[in-house]
């Protein structure tokens, strides 16, 4: 009886593996095949909600560009699979995508997190990877040639353009000290370093400096730590949710610092409003590498495509949508100049010069990482506002940060 | 007796045989991908069901030693050149005995509690590891992640040495398994799981059995997590660590049939693949956890025992009814033989 | 020394919502021997639901943590007898799994209606404060302590002075002796989960008011809750309680000082205490399994 | 004098085995039956199927003859009959007033349960003393006195008491055989299990030895006491010990 237990775990294992056969020749080549695409995102999981952003944005690529005539001529066809937020599924995706579907380009996931072993799969068999995503510096250390991050800046500058300001400010208005508060996160952590380094060497006081931990936050208390120290200005290495929460903890603890900048989640116009009260946000600045009404080659046609598509208006565009968009945008002008489907060119051809896309002209250095920088955007009058650097700007900032209603 | 052992070598031989021409058969990148993975979690739960299944304690830790296995691969190579990309391989046996080791202290602390006490404390456990894993920057690289040195192997033959590696380990623990079952050794951890009082009325050293288990447990699942941090080259905390693996090997244990030989692994061989399948194919169902939930709540009501127990037992019925209709024209059969 | 004290009040006011979210979770354990791993979840399922009925009617989520028990009472009646009762072997045990996967069912559940992105239910004063003694006392965290407070005070009168009360302590103290009183367990059992689950859901409504949250929230809050019911003794309702203030305490005050080793206090005060006393603070000596 | 309880060719057990081979008894009305025997002779297993515990897998119980068979406990309870069981049987964390109350949980008037709980009380001054305190800080002889108490609540007809003198101190078990005398004379059948074989067959009226799943010999409490081959084999001077070899048979 036992002989047959055996039987079974074979006829297990025939059985997925042949189900698996059965379905790989679903992609079809031809003369005037499409081109396709080969994308993992993080659909289902903890960063569904910033992929399924990307995925709106990678398919308003496709079906404008379509319209267009495609890439070369070709259709462009967009093999979307899900990653599950697991590493695990990403690197057997973008496995499965070169070599079993053989897709003609591979563009990245969301998370930095998936970002790493994901780009090193693709290396291995000479893809170019573009990535929307926050690109995390160690991720960049790996010296990836196929790499690119597709933002203007560098992940760890999301604090330099605020840098830039306060230094730009004269020595008698800049404030005399500084709280330093990050999440434990990939990049933040060494963004809010780097900002660190700029402030202390300009003399600004450093009277509190900590890190807070990814679950359990209890904001209140951490606030109210921060507000002993009483810093002028808070420099706050936030993702989302947190800024959310760190936002009502200083109304409540009736904290106000004149200068305070979050690194992320204040910028999200859709939801930054409705969740910490539409009252409580003027004065707060934040960084941003694309906002709707930027002057770029091809924004307004994005913006206008975006809301034709799937309604709403244009401040409730998500950058990650404009990043996952910018991705196809500089990839067909890249194609269109080699003339060709041709990994090792697009490769070459990245790294040789500056590309235009809606987030503006994009270069990158050997590594991956893109030169630019992002642009400082202040809540004026419940509005997002670029205030920083002044040839973008369209409104002068307002410091110091009024207090809390 | 001897004639089941022979039974059950020849089964054996024959599940590695065919497991050992997969990735010569089967050259494609994804195929072998995929049958990795299927080898992990058969490690991971041929593992589990040695605490788990034979001596019946919902152990929820045991990932946190797959991402200690992990993070020990990493960390050493972070210090000892790569010399060669067969070196992390050999490197595993020391990282994995180390492990087993480090976790008898452990052990004799969590195993004083049991049922579902055991079970929270054991998740603990897991909680703990993943906090010391993201604060302890300067050795685990904290939430930023750890990077492995770059496995130098050829592109076109890349992952069949980490699959070969990962059939070594199956069979190792596989092996382990079964002499514990057959062994004194394995009566004393069902008798456990009986009834762990009387157990140790009679005589059993309920301790000693448990901590063996629990450090073999262990140290395996810490090999596999070595394997799989040179495989997919980066590791995270919350990805090394994760509750839901965790949860995915009990189900693929239950599944396959716990406390059973062959269980965990074809459990594991049935839903590792299915996931990354579907995964890849039905492209981002909403439903997909609400699937993954039924799909969870049907094994354990309809199928509690696993799939191996029920088929065994359904084969048995056969046979005897088979045997029963025989038994009339056997003794002149016997005869003529 | 000014922060410390904070960091205490805080830690109270916090501490009482966690209090009525883990009283569920130990008076199911002491009925039935089921540990609830979807108690979390149907915290955020009652942070949802309070966050619809703010959103949509319009109504107050203090108001609304009534109708929301009442809702959520039937629905934990209901998981009872459809995946609970049904486990006859081995319930200690497998009641972890399968309430597992009844978590990250709901979970999908939710994911699907809301989607993941976060919410929060941005009541009118949900920023506001008052000074007391030089402390700003949130006053969201303060109605949602005062809440719990009523909450937990209706459940112990209930608890103590009704028949039915009477019959759910009976039944966690020697279920064998209560049902040759007469009781019934199953039907005790179904009355003691759903009241499990409303009281998570209670919480849940005023926890949606303190925090943001999506459907993934309930992984980190599930740990504190086991830590809160294995220091406070499983099945003990007051154990709890007081294991869920004093926890509160610890961690607020940790958090002011090293944030990132909050979590790690929690657990590690929950291992201290194990070591020396393995039933918990308050373990409740239950007689039949002695 | 009639039958209250007649108990015929009835089996029952846990599990795979049954532990009751065939048992018949009969119990009088208003008389105290005492049944002794070996430890596993089944004496527990039997008052549990009476009140319902345990499910009769084939045989008769007939009370006030109508059968009990297949009824639930609360149903058992309800038509009259309490159980005291053999361990401890209190809800230690809840008042001694609470137990009481506890003790008439299926009756729905609560005005009614509690004017029962003072009659009971003044039957029992270690209840009325002690009623604020929780249950398990009584001592142990206390505790059979309120566990006794609150089997009364129901006012009963028959009253299953099971190992009633076990772990209590000799004052206390004389104490608690008392009890048992004085609810006999208030008018309630008593059907006892007792390891403690001479002390119980002294207050009994009659007395059923059980060995191996059946009754093998019944008569008076007293012409068992006074029955050498029952002294030799049941009545030895330590309770249990030279027993349990004769019973593994």
């Amino acid at each position: 009886m036992r002989s047959h237990r055996f039987a079974w775990a074979i006829i297990g294992i025939l059985a997925v593996a042949g189900s698996a056969c059965s379905s790989s020749s679903t992609s079809t080549t031809g003369s005037k095949s499409p081109v396709v695409v080969g994308i993992s995102l993080s659909l289902t999981g903890d960063f569904s909600d910033s992929g399924k952003t990307e995925q709106q944005g990678y398919q308003l690529w496709q079906s404008v560009q379509n319209a267009k005539g495609g890439m070369l001529g070709r259709q462009i066809q967009l093999k979307i699979v899900d990653d599950a937020s697991s590493p695990d599924t990403a690197v057997s995706n973008y496995q499965n995508l070169i070599t079993r579907d053989k897709v003609d380009l591979v563009f990245g996931p969301f998370s930095t997190l998936l970002t790493a072993p994901s780009a090193l799969v693709a290396a291995r068999y000479g893809y170019a990877f573009p990535d929307p995503a926050d690109g995390a510096p160690k991720t960049l250390n790996e010296h990836l040639q196929n790499f690119f991050l597709m933002q203007p800046a560098g992940p760890l500058d999301t604090g330099l353009t605020w840098t830039r300001y306060i230094l730009s400010l004269p020595a008698d208005q800049r404030p005399k000290s500084v709280a330093y508060i990050s999440l434990d996160d990939p990049f933040l952590v060494p963004a809010v370093a780097l900002d660190r380094t700029a402030f202390t060497a300009a003399g600004i006081k450093n009277v509190y400096d900590n890190i807070y931990p990814t679950e359990n936050v209890q904001m209140t208390p951490l606030v109210a730590a921060i507000a002993a120290a009483q810093p002028d200005m808070v420099v706050a290495g936030t993702m989302e949710a947190d800024s959310f929460d760190m936002v009502k903890a200083m109304v409540t603890e009736k904290f106000n610092p004149k200068y305070l900048f979050f690194m992320n989640g204040a910028s999200d116009s859709a939801n930054f409003p409705t969740n910490v009260g539409k009252q409580n946000i003027e004065g707060i600045f934040s960084a941003l590498g694309w906002y709707p009404e930027e002057k770029t080659p091809g924004n307004a046609e994005f913006v206008a495509e975006y809301i034709k598509k799937y309604g709403g208006d244009a401040s409730q565009i998500s950058a990650d949508t404009a990043e996952a968009y910018t991705i196809g945008q500089v990839i067909t002008e890249v194609v269109e100049k080699v003339g060709a489907i041709d990994n090792a060119k697009i490769i070459q051809q990245l790294h040789s010069s500056y590309w235009p896309s809606i987030q503006g002209s994009l270069a990158w250095d050997a590594d991956g990482k893109p030169v630019g920088t992002l642009l400082l955007v202040e809540w004026i009058g419940g509005k997002l506002e670029v205030v920083y650097p002044a040839t973008d700007a369209t409104h002068a900032p307002v410091v110091p940060k009024p207090n809390w209603p | 007796m001897s004639r089941a052992t022979k039974a059950g070598a020849i089964r054996a031989i024959l599940v590695f045989a065919l497991l050992l021409a997969l990735p010569f058969v089967f050259t494609d990148h994804w195929i072998v991908n995929i049958a990795f993975f299927g080898l992990m979690f058969a490690v991971l739960a041929v593992a589990w069901n040695l605490i788990g299944g034979y001596a019946g304690y919902i152990w929820l830790g045991s990932i946190a030693f797959f991402g200690l296995g992990a993070y020990a691969l990493a960390i050493t190579f972070q210090h000892v050149p790569l010399t060669s990309g067969y070196l992390p391989f050999f490197a595993l046996i020391p990282i994995g005995i180390a492990i087993g080791i480090v976790s008898i202290p452990l052990a004799l602390l969590l195993l004083r509690v049991r049922a579902a006490t055991f079970a929270v404390v054991s998740l603990a456990v897991l909680f703990v590891a993943e906090i010391f894993a993201f604060n302890l920057d300067g050795l685990t690289g904290g939430p930023q992640g750890l990077g492995m040195a770059l496995p130098p192997f050829v592109v076109t033959t890349f992952e069949r040495p980490f699959y070969l590696a990962m059939l070594v380990l199956l069979a190792a623990v596989m092996f382990c398994s079964w002499y514990l079952a057959k062994s004194k050794f394995g009566l004393m951890l069902f008798a456990i799981k009986g009834d762990e009082d009387r157990a140790r009325g009679l005589g059993v050293r309920t301790t000693t059995v448990k901590v063996i288990a629990f450090a073999l447990c262990c140290g395996f699942t810490g090999m596999a997590g070595g394997l799989w941090a040179y495989y997919i080259t980066w590791i995270y905390p919350q990805f090394a660590m994760d509750p839901n693996t965790m949860f995915a090997i009990i189900l693929m244990t239950y599944l396959g049939g716990k406390g059973t030989l062959w269980g965990p692994v074809l459990g594991a061989f049935l839903l590792a693949p299915a996931k990354e399948y579907f995964a890849y194919t039905l492209g981002g169902s909403a439903f997909y956890l609400i699937a993954y939930a039924a799909l969870f709540l049907l094994v354990m009501f309809f199928l509690p025992r696993g799939v191996v127990p029920t088929v065994a037992d359904f084969l048995a019925r056969h046979r005897r009814r088979a045997a029963v209709l025989a038994s009339g024209p056997r003794p002149a059969g016997e005869q003529v033989a | 020394m000014h922060l410390l004290i904070y960091g205490c009040i805080l830690g109270i006011l916090l501490g009482g919502v966690y209090g009525l979210m883990a009283s569920g979770l130990a008076l199911v354990w002491g009925i039935m021997r089921v540990l609830n791993i979807a108690q979390a979840v149907c915290v955020i399922l009652g942070s949802y639901l309070a966050f619809t009925a703010f959103t949509v009617l319009h109504v107050d989520p203090m108001l609304a943590v009534l109708p929301i028990s009442v809702v959520m009472f039937v629905f934990g009646v209901g998981i009872y007898y459809a995946f609970l009762r049904p486990i006859r072997r081995d319930r200690e045990s497998l009641s972890i799994l399968v309430t597992y996967a009844i978590a990250i069912g709901i979970e999908g559940a939710l994911g699907l209606i809301y989607t993941t992105s976060l919410q929060h239910t941005g009541t009118s004063y949900a920023t506001q404060s008052f000074e007391v003694g030089g402390f700003q006392i949130p006053t969201v965290e303060l109605y949602a302590f005062l809440i719990s407070v009523a909450i937990l005070g209706l459940l112990a009168l209930m608890l103590q002075r009704t028949r039915l009360g009477r019959a759910l302590r009976a039944a966690t103290q020697n279920p064998t002796a209560a049902r040759l009183l007469g009781v019934d367990i199953d039907r005790v059992s179904a009355v003691g989960f759903g009241i499990g689950i409303s009281t998570a859901a209670a919480a849940g409504a005023v926890y949606g008011m303190i925090y943001s949250f999506n459907p993934n929230s309930h992984y980190d809050l599930i740990g504190i809750l086991l830590a809160i019911v294995v220091l406070g003794g499983f099945g003990s309702m007051r154990g709890a309680i007081v294991a869920a203030l004093i926890l509160g305490v610890i961690a607020s005050v940790v958090f002011i000082y090293w944030p990132l080793w909050a979590n790690l206090s929690f657990f590690g005060v929950v291992v201290v205490v194990l070591l020396f006393r393995p039933q918990g603070l308050w373990g409740v000596p239950n007689w039949a399994t002695q | 004098m009639s039958t209250v309880l007649s108990i015929r060719g009835l089996i029952a057990g846990y599990g795979w085995g049954d532990i009751l081979h065939g048992v018949d008894l009969d119990v009088e009305v208003g008389s105290i039956t005492c049944i002794i025997g070996p430890n596993g002779a089944g004496k527990s297993t039997l008052l549990k199927t009476i009140s319902g515990l345990l499910a009769a897998r084939s045989g008769d119980i007939m009370f006030e003859g109508r059968s009990i068979v297949g009824c639930t406990p609360t149903s058992v309870l309800s038509l009259g009959i309490g159980h005291v069981p053999q361990d401890r049987s209190l809800f230690p964390l809840m008042s001694v007033w609470d137990n009481l109350l506890m003790g008439g949980y299926i009756l729905k008037d609560q005005a009614l349960v509690r004017r029962r709980a003072d009659e009971v009380a003044e039957m029992f001054p270690i209840v009325k003393e002690r009623r604020h305190e929780r249950a398990g800080a009584l001592s142990g002889g206390q505790q059979k006195a309120v566990e006794i108490a609150r089997s009364l609540m129901l006012q009963p007809k028959v009253v299953l008491m099971d190992e009633l003198s076990m772990g209590l101190d000799p004052k206390s078990r004389h104490l608690a055989f008392d009890t048992v005398v004085r609810l006999n004379r208030a008018g309630r059948t008593v059907l006892m299990v007792e390891q403690n074989a001479r002390a119980g067959l002294a207050i009994a009226d009659h007395g059923a030895v059980m060995e191996a799943g059946t009754v093998k010999l019944e008569g008076s409490g007293k012409s068992l006491l006074d029955d050498q081959e029952v002294a030799r084999l049941y009545l030895g001077r330590i309770d249990g010990s030279a027993l349990s070899e004769g019973s593994t048979a």
